[in-house]
């Protein structure tokens, strides 16, 4: 299929209109919203069934060597991709250096959303793709992380960009403990331990009703990038909001490169493209509160969840699975 | 009447990404407890947000509140402002009168 | 079926039960609850649902001129009948015109969930209803609104009856955008947009447990209404009371009327007769707080969800149900 | 089969892992977490759809001797533990008066996640058991709050272990009207009253999702627990810790004499044994605040939640298996 | 300048299965009104706690202001002060202006 | 010593709906910012009222805290009190201090 096909079927799943009537809705200053307690279980949920269910694939695949070299592609992606991003900012922006590194860290981690709005492109295609991308999803959360640490660092006297006390090894924990990763890693293992049985009795929760719960998880996200829009666009400049459209699309192409040798299927290869594309809106701006809390949120959450995450949702997406269907098997 | 004791109310508004470090140093000043509400949004020097939606900590905001004895105030409200120095957050205190003085 | 038969057996569905189980625990003082931000999302999921289900109905059967001609009665109907209730309430209580005005505000747009136990009922006798009745709800919810406005402002010297600075214009905007309208309208077009192939990604999620969800929230409703109950109950007097059961028994008789000539399948009008002698509880009351906050909120809390809607619930849609059986085809 | 088999089967269901994820990650103090409003729910729809089921069944076999039986040694179960077990605390341990009675009503009292989890497990070997076992698990909630009533007032000065101007009568009718005891009748009923016509109508709710929702459920406690034991275990001393061991096993011998005459199935005598052996959680503790305001809520909350419970849940319940297989039918 | 009075600002953090014992309490002694905040965690003397997860009452607290005339604070004050010498948690009180004086 | 600066606390609790009424009050007024912190229940003279199983905003009250420059105070209270003259609340002001008296 080529490109517009893709796109314009992507455009037209109850998802991505979901997300867009929740962007429509805070945009035109509606009072919907999804209570808080219920958007963090939401999430959860989501990890869970996506852990669970990546989980059951590698007990029936088996750990393999794909598996390990892609893992290991995720992490270098991971480690990369906030270097690239940092010094991008820095020639094209007046950022500081201190926000630059901190939005280049989401640019290196990846959005689980993202993920699972890929997943369902590549299922809704019959397309079928390697399970434990889940694994390498949850690998590529926290590298990013230090990586951004280390740039900022380089840029300022220790002493300033870091909260006195704090080491970086205790951050890390903190950051590799967050509920995100350990929900995600926990199911995976899970549903690797319990199997295909597993999977049979809770499959009625995690699966059938998946794809609703995400709908309704894609209309809180466009209300909040919507909110965000509103409040944050005007600490955004011209160069920076490009960066938020750009940098996916180099990341992907670097994602492209690095795993045209390894043999993945053309399913995995749009997912883990799309995973190098996406950028995080959760794990990571919490991690830069502490990290890095001179860095503005208002920018960075901003571009990552107001600018990327829609651009991938609705362009990307289908993009990466035209470039999947060249480098994949 | 009620014999009453004079006492500081600490009331501190924070991003909740910074919680922990916040009651670690509570703790290191040796309050004797603290509370925790939750807040639903707000408007500061930086604009308006609000928690509704948020799957993630980044964003949204709690209030801590805390009695403690006028005679460690002052090294509270240090350790919290060198805090509130790099996060985002504000401090008030206020006086107020407790029954059971030993308490706090 | 008679009426009894159509009332007993609607007396003992799970939904009427669990709504009696609320009510009791409420009046017997039990600390069982469903928290508010649960309470908010199921509200917003049966919008949901059943937006998107009528959207994919009228994807199906294409804009008729039925569903127009529906659309303006419905419409018609809920500027006219806060009129007739407001001259209603003047005469036979002591109620100030704001309190009146509000009143009759709420009998004028409807309640989304006795339309959905409407819809159930009619389902459970394997009757078919039309789709777009839920865009004719939708359309419903706001004009008693503004008819209640001009009543208000008609008793009323303007300055007092509308918060200084307030523009009724920026009230229907306000009360246009509510969420409750919001989701009920995106749905219904997300639904319009996908069809049927939408519907089947996502119905484990939004047709499937609906009705147990529904048996939940009407939990909740039965236990705010017997909280209003036990509070309200010495805000309201005898005519006023009589008001909350005989103004939707009139509300279904004009309704029934001004259809007869449209030609509604039974299951329809069935529907259409319940959204009339509905009575809103969320969209108008918040409405009320803005634009007449003179009016005590005990009255038409009480009067809307403690007296109207189980009345509705329990004995009016089966007696709605009769009546359609006549004026249906 | 032999409890080896039995254990080592229960421990790899998805639930055992899941609050075994739980309990690891408040023990590495991830921020992982389930909003309170969800939490509440979740318990809710648990009760909610085990009353329900519970009712259908009953519907089916109708009211029977053994049915009263085996309620009435419920009741005397309920009444007779915390005797037992408070003599017990007094004689091993330097727990006050209060603090023995406390803990003592808990292990009288019933887990309803505990029977769930027997359920499952009774379910998963392809046993049948008794619905009315929800009605015995109903009634067996309250006498042991009655029974530590008696005991901490023997023990002390009516005026001391009472709230002033609070009955016992009153604080009973409180407890009675839990939202758990309320939930669970409730649904109960309207299960007996709706029948398998009733259940058809909400089974993709109640039925499809529960062993999921359970999953997820255990994985809340798991975190509340292994919070609990992180704060607790320092009020907690060996001979105390003893007894959340011991008190399950010797109440799990009692109940196997008990209903031994009275030929349940094996299924449904290990539910029976389960009850008898599991804890209170929610209802206990909250009354205990109101009844026993001395008696420290660390040490029974702990106990119960952090100790009984993961103890019952890995390996008391496939042990009250193979205790079944010996008396049941 | 808006004319204001003189009133008491009764702040009560309560374990919530004792809440109904002190909205009674505050009835009986005749406050024209209270509101209730929700707590999301906190720490005491007796440790720390955490509303998340919980399923029951037990364990968790609550918040109540109530504003009341000066002349009444010390009456309500005992009142409570006997509920909290069994319950867990703190009172503290604290001055405050309104407008409406008739409204309290 | 920590040097410390007086301000205004205004404690706002408000009716929900009108919530936006009051924000753009407070907006106009001047204020560097608010807090929305979240209410559970309630009674006033109107009676109790309760949060738990709302679907919507009518019944359901919220708390608005501001601190405010006590120059600015009694305009701030006057933009509410008119508001509060038609809503359900109530309105009461404290004095804090604050260590960053230009944040405020
Ligand atoms: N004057 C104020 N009164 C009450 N809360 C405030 C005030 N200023 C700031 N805040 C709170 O603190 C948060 C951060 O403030 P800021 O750092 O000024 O953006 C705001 O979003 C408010 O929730
Ligand atoms: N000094 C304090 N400041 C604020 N809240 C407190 C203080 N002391 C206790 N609390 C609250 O009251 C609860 C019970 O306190 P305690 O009885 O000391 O364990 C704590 O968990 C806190 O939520
Ligand atoms: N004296 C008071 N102290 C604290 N909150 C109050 C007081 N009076 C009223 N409130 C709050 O304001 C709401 C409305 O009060 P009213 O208009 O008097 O019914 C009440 O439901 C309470 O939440
Ligand atoms: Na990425
Ligand atoms: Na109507
Ligand atoms: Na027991």
């Amino acid at each position: 299929m080529s490109f517009l096909e893709l796109a314009s079927q992507n455009l037209v799943s109850p998802m991505v209109l979901f997300f867009a009537l929740g962007l429509a809705a805070a945009l035109a200053r509606s009072d919907l919203s999804i209570p808080e307690a219920v958007a963090k279980t939401i999430a959860l949920y989501l990890m869970m069934s996506i852990g669970f269910k990546g989980g059951v694939e590698v007990a029936k695949s088996g750990i393999t060597t794909l598996m390990l070299l892609v893992m290991l592609a995720g992490v270098l992606l991971s480690f990369i991709i906030p270097v690239i991003g940092f010094f991008a900012l820095r020639a094209v922006s007046r950022l500081s250096a201190v926000d630059a590194a901190a939005i280049a860290a989401h640019y290196g981690s990846i959005s689980i959303v993202t993920f699972v709005a890929a997943t369902e492109a590549v299922r809704g295609l019959g397309l079928p793709f390697e399970g434990f991308l889940v694994a390498v999803a949850a690998v590529m959360e926290t590298p990013a992380i230090l990586s951004a640490l280390l740039l900022a660092r380089r840029a300022q006297p220790a002493g300033q960009t870091q909260g006195e006390g704090e080491s970086a090894g205790a951050l890390i924990r903190e950051v590799g403990l967050n509920s995100s990763v350990v929900m995600l890693v926990g199911s995976f293992f899970i549903g690797w331990a319990t199997g295909a049985k597993g999977l049979a009795m809770i499959a009625p929760f995690i699966v059938d009703p998946f794809r609703g719960v995400l709908c309704l998880f894609l209309l809180d996200m466009g209300l909040v990038a919507g909110r965000g829009m509103r409040e944050g666009a005007r600490h955004l400049s011209p160069p920076v909001l490009a960066f938020g459209i750009l940098m996916p699309l180099f990341s992907a192409a670097v994602a492209a490169l690095l795993i045209l040798p390894l043999g993945l299927s053309v399913g995995g290869a749009a997912v883990f493209i799309t995973l190098a594309a996406s950028a995080s809106y959760i794990a990571v701006p919490a991690a830069m509160r502490l990290a890095l809390p001179e860095a503005k949120p208002a920018i960075y959450l901003t571009l990552s969840l107001g600018v990327t995450f829609p651009f991938n949702l609705a362009l990307g997406i289908p993009l990466y699975l035209a470039i999947a269907q060249r480098v994949g098997l | 009447m009620v014999q009453t004791h004079l006492k500081k109310r600490i009331e501190i508004i924070l991003e909740a990404p910074a919680l922990h470090r916040l009651t670690d140093r509570l703790n290191q000043a040796g309050v004797t407890g603290y509370t925790i509400v939750p807040v639903l949004a707000g408007r500061g020097r930086d604009g308006s947000w609000s928690a509704e939606g948020l799957a993630g900590d980044a964003g949204r905001l709690v209030m801590i509140i805390s009695i403690v004895d006028a005679a460690k105030a002052d090294d509270v409200l240090e350790r919290v402002y060198t805090l509130l120095a790099r996060q985002i957050g504000i401090v008030t205190v206020s006086d107020v009168q407790v029954i059971r003085a030993d308490h706090f």
